[in-house]
């Protein structure tokens, strides 16, 4: 086999240290040796996916060290589809932001694109990563690189958003710290296998305490309730492609941390219950905040912070539809909300202020980018026949199937919530009466090629599911299956 | 590919083709509009007949689509109205803005009202749901480019709610019942307020709320009055009923039930909520100066009658139900049209603005007439025979006496708008301002003269529609639906004959008016509105003796305690002190760090605190 | 006052003229309905006609308090089929009681004009004869049959109910005869009718059809 | 064959008896009215005198074809519902092409020839016709609420919705509706009050505030067409509630001619009474105003609707 | 001249503020004339000092021979029941009054009556042109050099026998033979 996993984490690296180099030898390397690499990676996920699905799941040691005393980097049908969908949705990002420059007022678009590419490169090393320290190392990656690009436009409320950022990304270090400290004081070991094979003889305080550290750092970086405030800031004072990113990226990765730390590492009862409030809480409370939003970024931060704890409800169910239709959420959530950060920065682009107010009418500027705008609330919302419906209704299937009759009562009065905000700024687009005479900048071609292709996979699997869904039930299967996790990598090496 | 496949599937491409034809050439669009459903149409009713299933597998869950003698009912409501709404609709949207937007939303609404009737399982029946309440939402905003915070946005939310509570007693169908299918459900009892009685109450609620029952009425006249005329004939005329279909679904296990007992609370208050819906709309309606507006509160009530047979559930109940339907969607379509016709023409509907239009739009003015009539409920046109049925049910079958009597009001309270609807666009003064009025075009003419055939022979003949209404009923669990052509008759043997009742007051018709005619014909002169008993004043060019404001002021006086219970202030309270209320949640986040950090380290401490609560 | 300015008094030959004016308006010759041609039917609705006298009162004058007390008990006219029509389109009979500003003869013409055949007028008092008291006034007009055909004058200042039954009954014998109701009359002659009205109504805004 | 056509001129007679009885009950109302203020009065067939003048007007104004058409109206209104009530129960000659009475096609046929009327007057755009329109709306409104009461008590106590059948049973078990259910008569007599529109309840075509309401613009062959209108369709209510309530007319065992002689001097008397409430409750009472008027209706006569249902019910056997 | 205490009293005060004569005519009647300047302010001052207030009449008398036009403004004080009438003049050439129909409202319409009637203008009158009148075109009916007779003639057609109105007593006188009483003399046209 030529391509391995740890391709996902080589060639962003190498192309790191190379773009400078390169920048000096022609000034658009910057912009095209990501996309190059971003690329690769997807064509990574392929072969992955494709040898996963072929013989069984990877486990690559680094360094020659097997495990559990090596790093090593594990590509299950899970952490393989979560790879993927980040490396696609990545590059699409990436291919969006090709011609970025031109909005910059400050800083250098080469920091921002290796920066850009170390966050979504440090994405995917969370997610496959076998080891626990190795985990906080590809944190701290995507942290300083979202640090930076927060404040990346060095304005005054980037710098305070950034530095907000950093404030509470140094206690989500700080707790993860400790926990894994504890973790491996008791176990003895950093890799997780291993670490869930001892966990049964850990005492029982130290366990909950251990995991309590781990809920309060990854839920930091998960967006939950009440750990999120860095969240709306960074969204909103974050590039757009940044923005993005976070949306479909970061959270993600984060997600997936927390679950993994949860599904896999700890046995501990109630966490499910504890996601499953927690969640909704967090749902709640960002789309009740989302609604009387102004700024346009700002909503559609809220909106991710509530998506997300649809994601945690899901997870807390448990079961083994909730789990898929969790992950049919993340890769729906990736997908629209990366839509609508990247139409929505067309908007802002064309209007003087990021006031929701200002984009009366708009539809008569940009027609094409209002109609994906559009198409894009109205998946997320959950209508059919768009993508967003059917991880919705998976999802409130398993919550039927547990019998939870409030939560869905709940869920779906938060959902009508949701789709007031939207359909407000959807009415204003398409039909309020236009003010003033914002400047005209139409969509370059490669954002247009990228948001259509994102609109394009909402209206395919909206009307077809058949086509992704068995790649998300193996993805939940494996990542149920924990006995087969720890076997498989320990008995591997 | 299965062609009931292929028809949605022409319906979809159709949809955006318009929108394309639109970008391509402005004339063709509201045509080629016209042409897919036509077309579709034509092949619907010659290729499927009822009883025809299509099982198939999407998404890991089984399937079905199908038509039943019931379902079919509402197609011919679906298919026949959309037809003429789209033909009138090529002269009536001619020259507005965005047309390819109007039309691909019209025929994504066609698509989704024919794909709820066709679905024969709950997640088909969602799905189509959902896709014709978004799009018929784009249209119902096409217009109100003000109000778009309030008027659109609330029609949404109850949509939404609506289909929400559905949604929630489809996934418990699912669990309890283990079926996706409603015929299944049905069988296996899932509607019997016996066990789990929260599946059938979200269900009605879901369907309830589309069509417009009392206290969720509100998004209702205010989206008919707003959307584009042509769009609110078929958004009254059939998107309604499909609320009417769903509650008639549900209400399958009642008609069938061996004990109805256990449906007595919910026929009862769905009777009487059916009832008071038509009490406030009717009084509402007479005191709207607009005529879309009173045509939509109108339609609240109509819907609200036929809340009432079906709630019932005796044979002639559910008869006049269904026939009030069809009825309902002939003589309200033809009135949105007219009143479209109008707004085209004469630049508004508001009452207060013009008058004296029946010389300027003689065929108009007909239409109106006869709708009108057949409104009211008033013999020989088809609306007595929906009034007669709906009475009989109540007072013999049904023994709802004092629900009869509260239906009667709303029907008699509804001479008065009926009455003002006519007398205020096409009767009284003929003021200067509609001097340039004319003729509407023909293609806008011609479906309304159909739907008004329709209504007066309906009048007649009621058994044409009793025909399909029968099976319709015996596919919903009655059996041995009595029906004749021209003649009604109760449980208790009394016959009311239809076509005497017809040919007798057309031959009277005939020779009064030929004697009134002939008399002293080159004697008698027309003259125009201005020639009035002004008390031998001359009534002066700018005087205005159109009397249009506050035209039932002594009715709304009587009946001033009616007034006072306004829904739509109720909600519109709700909606304010709830976003009071998120506003002070918002206030959690202070965008200040050192608030977050405290936040974290509050949070950690509480987790610590209460681990053994939580974890073990 | 001696700038009043004496009156000249008109010519014999003026008065003439003016007689020959009135007089073929004043009497009921050239009626549709002479005697001699008046066949059975018109005998029998004219009977009718008679008998069922539709009153709208322009109560210009001070004669509109004497139509009340006409109706009463004491005087019951209802008894002749004198009824009150509350608007000029059920009506046969128009009172004009008592004196005629030119204000008000503008619309009692239009009243006038907006009766449907055969209609009748009668006019109270000195003041409608020849203008009474008020003959010499800047706005009274002194001969109302110059503007309107007129079927029955009751004399008096102003008459008595009794005097006012007296004139229905005159007018009813007039029907019967078929010598009443002027309105082909005033048709026929509305040329000169409206010169008339035209000379006392400056502002002349009635419209341009005669609208029976 | 010989029996359509007995029908058929059965029907002319009941319309020329309709009209001629319900002509003649209207000149009577004016002399009752003249004789209580204690004056002459007009003569008896002072209505005929007006209908043959009005009909004589040698000119008429329309104000359009719905003006022209509203005494058409009236008069389908009138002949439809007499076609459908039973003059003489039983009789050869007057059962009026046996279209036995179906209440509720009564109901609605009865307002047919106000609405119709009402369009008429809307088009000649006087704003007293709208106005006297608006409260004849309302008051109809008003006083169809105990009517229908009163009738619904009538069904449920005797399972029939059919005007004939009810007469039938008064003829079998010879006790008359007003024994059975009072209320739903006194309900249905303070109804009839609005109904003939008398006063208190002349609203609507109050001369001194409407100049005669919805009225005004016609006159000539157009108001003498709604005058035969009227006059039939006071007749019609009579009988009605004769049919309804007292037993109707010709139930005696006589045969042909002197029977139906009989039945119809029965009939004479009976409505004849029934015609002087109204008349004798307007000649004392001054005129209401709308909203009066309808609560008036709203208060006790559909209280006493309502006591006719419970007694009807309990008459029934359904509660009690 | 003690019992008219309240009238002196009221005439003292209005002497005391304004230039103006008067006398009190009788009991409760009090008369003054005033220049027409300051008439307003004497209905102000009566008004708002004195408790007069209310408007009972205003009166114009046309005085020919002096060319002049008096306008009477008779107010009153229910309190004290006393009524004051302020005599003013104007000129008959142009004449133009002060208008007080700030002071009270109902003055509005005795201000359109002279208007109409007099031809007196009041700057700052709101108001219809036509108020009695309908299209009238000679010069306002109610001066006295304005011939009714000649104007009726000339504009009325005339019944036969009435055209020079002439006075019917002689007859009369002739017809019976009898002397014509002394009213009837005293009231003669002559």
């Amino acid at each position: 086999m030529v391509i391995t996993p740890v391709h996902y984490i080589i060639a962003p690296l190498i192309a790191a240290f190379a773009i400078p180099l390169l920048t000096k030898i022609h000034k658009d390397a910057a912009r095209v040796v990501p996309g190059i690499v971003l690329f690769y990676n997807v064509i990574v996920s392929f072969v992955l996916m494709k040898h996963i699905r072929e013989h069984g799941m990877i486990s690559e040691v680094l360094a020659g060290w097997q495990a559990p005393w090596g790093i090593n980097l594990v590509v299950t049908p899970f952490t393989g589809y979560l790879a993927s969908m980040v490396s696609i949705l990545g590059f699409i990002i990436w291919l969006y932001g090709f011609r970025f420059k031109r909005t910059l007022k400050g800083g250098e678009i080469k920091f921002y694109e290796i920066l850009q590419m170390m966050m979504i490169a440090g994405s995917i090393g969370i997610i496959i990563t076998g080891d626990i320290f190795n985990l906080f190392v590809f944190i701290e990656i995507v942290g300083i690189s979202a640090f930076s690009l927060t404040a990346f436009y060095r304005s005054r409320d980037g710098a305070e958003a950034g530095f907000k950022y950093l404030l509470i990304g140094g206690f989500a270090s700080a707790f993860l710290l400790l926990g894994i400290i504890i973790i491996y004081t008791q176990t003895g070991s950093l890799n997780m296998a291993q670490i869930a094979e001892r966990m049964p003889d850990v005492p029982q305080q130290m366990k909950i305490i251990a995991l309590i550290f781990f809920l309060v750092a990854l839920g930091i970086e998960a967006e939950m309730f009440p750990l999120n405030g860095w969240a709306p800031d960074a969204y909103s004072q974050a590039p757009t492609p940044t923005s993005a990113t976070f949306a479909a990226v970061v959270s993600v990765a984060g997600v997936y941390a927390l679950i993994r730390v949860v599904y896999t590492m700890f046995d501990v009862e109630g966490v499910n219950n504890y996601l499953m409030i927690m969640g909704f809480v967090s749902m709640l409370i960002a789309e009740i905040a989302a609604i009387s939003q102004k700024n346009l970024k700002r909503m559609l931060a809220y909106s991710s912070m509530g998506q997300i704890g649809l994601v945690l409800i899901a997870f807390g169910i448990g079961s083994k539809l909730a789990v898929f239709g969790a992950l049919f959420l993340m890769l729906n959530h990736g997908v629209i909300k990366s839509l609508l950060f990247m139409t929505g920065s067309y908007f802002i682009y064309n209007t003087e202020d990021k006031k929701i107010k200002s984009l009366n009418g708009i539809y008569k500027k940009l027609p094409f980018v209002s109609f994906l705008f559009g198409l894009g609330a109205l998946a997320l919302i959950g209508f059919p026949p768009f993508s967003g419906f059917w991880s919705k209704f998976y999802i409130l299937m398993s919550a039927a199937d547990e019998k939870y009759i409030f939560l869905i009562i709940g869920i779906l009065l938060v959902t009508v919530i949701e789709l007031t905000y939207y359909l407000r700024v959807v009415g204003r687009i398409f039909f309020a009466k236009e003010e003033g005479e914002p400047a005209s900048h139409k969509p370059s071609v490669n954002a247009i090629i990228a948001m259509s292709s994102l609109a394009l996979f909402i209206i395919v699997i909206g009307v077809y599911p058949d086509l992704i869904m068995p790649h998300i039930q193996s993805a939940a299967e494996a990542l149920l299956d924990k006995s087969n996790y720890i076997q498989q990598i320990l008995s591997l090496n | 590919m299965e062609i009931i496949a292929i028809i949605l599937l022409i319906l979809l491409v159709g949809s955006f083709l318009t929108y394309f034809v639109d970008s391509f050439n402005k004339k063709w669009t509201g045509t080629t509009a016209f042409l897919i459903v036509l077309i579709t149409a034509g092949i619907f009713f010659t290729k499927i007949k009822s009883g025809y299933q299509f099982n198939f597998q999407l998404a890991g869950l089984d399937l079905q689509w199908g038509l039943t003698d019931y379902s079919y009912y509402f197609v011919y409501i679906i298919l026949g109205l959309s037809v003429l709404a789209l033909l009138y609709s090529i002269k009536y949207m001619e020259g507005k803005a965005r047309l390819g937007y109007f039309y691909g939303s019209f025929i994504l609404t066609v698509l989704g009202m024919l794909g709820v009737v066709i679905s024969q399982d709950f997640v088909s029946l969602f799905f189509f749901w959902e896709i014709m309440t978004w799009a018929s939402f784009l249209l119902v905003i096409y217009n109100a480019y003000y109000k778009i915070k309030t008027k659109g946005i609330k029609y949404m939310i109850f949509s939404a709610v609506g289909a929400y509570a559905m949604f929630t007693a489809i996934v418990f169908i699912h669990v309890h019942y283990d079926t996706l299918l409603i015929s299944e459900a049905i069988a296996k009892g899932a509607f019997n307020f016996e066990q789990y009685i929260y599946i059938p109450i979200f269900l009605l609620l879901g369907f309830g709320i589309k069509a417009a029952v009392m206290p969720f009425h509100v998004w209702a006249p205010p989206a008919y009055a707003k959307s584009p005329m042509s769009f609110t004939t078929i958004f009254s005329g059939a998107m309604s009923k499909m609320g009417v279909f769903g509650i008639g679904l549900v209400f399958t296990s009642f008609y069938l039930s061996s004990n109805p007992e256990n449906f007595f609370w919910v026929r009862t208050i769905l009777g009487w909520m059916g009832g008071i819906t038509a009490v406030m709309g009717t009084i509402y309606a007479l005191i709207q100066t607009d005529a879309k507006k009173l045509l939509a509160y109108s339609s609240v009530a109509q819907l609200g009658y036929i809340i009432v047979g079906l709630s019932t559930g005796t044979q002639l109940g559910v008869m006049a139900a269904l026939y009030l339907a069809v009825i309902h969607a002939v003589f309200k379509g033809a009135l949105f049209m007219v009143a479209g016709a109008v707004e085209k023409q004469a630049g508004t509907t508001d009452m207060t603005q013009i008058s004296g239009l029946i010389r300027k739009m003689p065929y108009t003015f007909v239409v109106a007439l006869v709708s009108i009539i057949a409104l009211a409920g008033v013999p020989p046109l088809g609306g007595f025979v929906g009034k007669w049925l709906l009475y009989e049910a109540l007072i013999t079958e049904s023994n709802n006496y004092i629900l009869v009597v509260v239906v009667f009001f709303s029907s008699t309270a509804a001479f008065m708008y009926s009455y003002r609807f006519l007398f205020g666009l096409f009767l009284g003064q003929e003021e200067k301002e509609t001097e340039h009025v004319k003729e509407a075009p023909a293609t806008m003419i011609i479906p309304m003269i159909i739907l008004a055939i329709i209504a007066t022979v309906a009048g007649a003949y009621p058994g044409l529609i009793f025909e399909p209404a029968a099976k319709a009923m015996q596919a919903i669990g009655f059996q041995d639906v009595t029906w004749q052509m021209s003649s009604l008759t109760n449980v208790w043997g009394d016959t009311t004959d239809l076509f005497l009742i017809a040919m007798l007051i057309f031959a009277v018709f005939i020779i009064s008016f030929v004697f009134l005619t002939l008399k002293g014909l080159k004697k008698t002169r027309y003259v125009g509105t201005k020639d009035i008993s002004t008390s031998g004043e001359l009534p002066k060019e700018w005087e205005n003796l159109t009397f249009q404001l506050d035209f039932f002021k002594p009715f709304e006086r009587a009946a001033a305690p009616l007034y006072k219970m306004d829904m739509n202030k109720i909600w519109k309270d709700l909606g304010k002190n709830l976003e009071a209320f998120f506003g002070f949640f918002r206030k959690i986040y202070t965008g200040n760090g050192q608030t977050y950090a405290l936040y974290i380290v509050i949070f950690l401490v509480v987790l610590l605190l209460f681990r053994d609560v939580l974890f073990s | 006052m001696s700038e009043i300015k004496s009156i000249g008094i008109p010519t014999p030959e003026e008065i003439k003229q003016a007689q020959i004016d009135f007089a073929p308006r004043c009497t009921s010759a050239g009626r549709v309905n002479d005697k001699e041609t008046q066949g059975m039917v018109e005998h029998i609705l004219n009977f009718a006609r008679k008998h069922s006298l539709f009153v709208v009162a322009y109560g210009t004058g001070c004669g509109a308090i004497e139509i009340p007390a006409t109706m009463t008990s004491r005087y019951d006219a209802e008894r002749f089929g004198i009824r009150g029509a509350a608007t000029p389109r059920q009506a046969d009979v128009m009172l004009i009681t008592g004196y005629l500003s030119t204000k008000t003869l503008k619309r009692v013409i239009r009243v006038y004009e907006q009766m449907q055949d055969p209609k009748y007028v009668i006019a109270f008092g000195s003041c409608a004869i020849n203008g009474g008291m008020y003959f010499d006034s800047y706005n009274t007009i002194n001969a109302l049959d110059r503007y309107l055909p007129v079927d029955v004058y009751i004399s008096g200042c102003m008459p008595r109910p009794e005097s006012v039954i007296k004139g229905f009954v005159k007018l009813q014998e007039l029907i019967k005869n078929g010598n009443a109701g002027n309105g082909e009359a005033y048709r026929s002659d509305l040329d000169w009718y409206r010169k008339n009205q035209q000379k006392v109504i400056k502002n002349w805004d009635f419209p341009d059809n005669y609208n029976w | 064959m010989e029996g359509i056509f007995i029908k058929i001129l059965g029907a002319f007679l009941t319309a020329i008896l309709a009209f001629v009885v319900g002509m003649l009950y209207g000149g009577l109302r004016r002399k009752v009215i003249a004789r209580a203020q204690n004056r002459v009065g007009p003569p008896i067939h002072q209505n005929f005198l007006d209908l043959m003048k009005l009909q004589a007007k040698r000119t008429n104004i329309a104000h359009g074809f719905m003006g022209h058409m509203a005494p058409v109206w009236i008069i389908i209104a009138a002949m439809t519902v007499l076609m459908f009530i039973p003059i003489l129960h039983g009789n050869l000659w007057f059962e009026n092409l046996t279209m036995k009475g179906d209440l509720i096609f009564l109901l609605y046929m009865m307002v047919f020839g106000s609405l119709g009327m009402a369009l008429g007057a809307g088009q000649s755009g006087n704003p007293n016709s709208a106005m006297g329109v608006s409260r004849g709306l309302a008051q109809l409104v008003g006083f169809e609420i105990p009517f229908f009461l009163a009738l619904i008590a009538l069904m449920i106590q005797f399972n029939t919705t059919s005007i004939a059948v009810l007469m039938d049973h008064q003829e079998a078990t010879g006790r008359w509706i007003i024994v059975d259910n009072p209320f739903a008569f006194i309900a249905a007599l303070l109804a009839s009050l609005g109904m003939f529109r008398y006063a208190p309840f002349d609203i609507v075509g109050a001369p001194a505030e409407l100049a005669s309401g919805p009225r005004s613009e016609f006159g000539g062959k157009y108001l003498g067409t709604m005058m035969t209108g009227g006059a039939v369709f006071a007749f019609i209510k009579l009988v009605m509630y004769v049919d309804l309530f007292l037993g109707g007319a010709g139930n005696n065992n006589l045969e042909g001619l002197a029977g139906t002689a009989l039945g119809l001097v029965e009939l004479l008397v009976k409505t004849f009474l029934l015609y002087m409430i109204p008349v004798f409750i307007g000649l004392v009472t001054p005129r209401f105003r709308t909203e009066q008027a309808i609560q008036f209706f709203w208060k006790w006569p559909t209280f006493f609707g309502i006591l006719a249902i419970v007694w009807a019910l309990y008459k029934n056997g359904t509660i009690g | 001249m003690s019992k008219l205490k309240k009238e002196n009293k009221v005439l003292d005060k209005l002497k005391s503020v304004f230039n103006l004569s008067g006398e009190v005519k009788r009991k409760q009647r009090i008369a003054v004339k005033s220049d027409s300047k300051h008439v307003s302010s004497i209905l102000l001052f009566l008004k708002n000092q004195q408790g007069f207030i209310h408007l009972n009449h205003i009166s114009c008398v046309d005085w020919i021979e002096e060319n002049e036009f008096e306008l009477v403004y008779i107010v009153w004080n229910p309190k004290t029941k006393l009524t004051v009438l302020v005599h003013t003049r104007i000129a008959r050439e142009n004449p133009v009054m002060e208008n007080i129909d700030t002071i009270w409202d109902q003055a509005n319409t005795y201000e359109r009556e002279f208007r109409e009637m007099f031809g007196i203008e009041f700057p700052g009158l709101v108001a219809p042109k036509e108020f009695i009148l309908e299209d009238w075109d000679d010069i306002p009916p109610m001066r006295k050099d304005f011939n009714s007779q000649a104007y009726a003639l000339e504009n009325f057609a005339t019944r036969p026998g009435r055209e020079d109105a002439q006075d019917v007593r002689e007859v009369i006188q002739k017809r019976s033979g009898e002397e014509l009483p002394d009213f009837a003399k005293k009231y003669s046209r002559d």
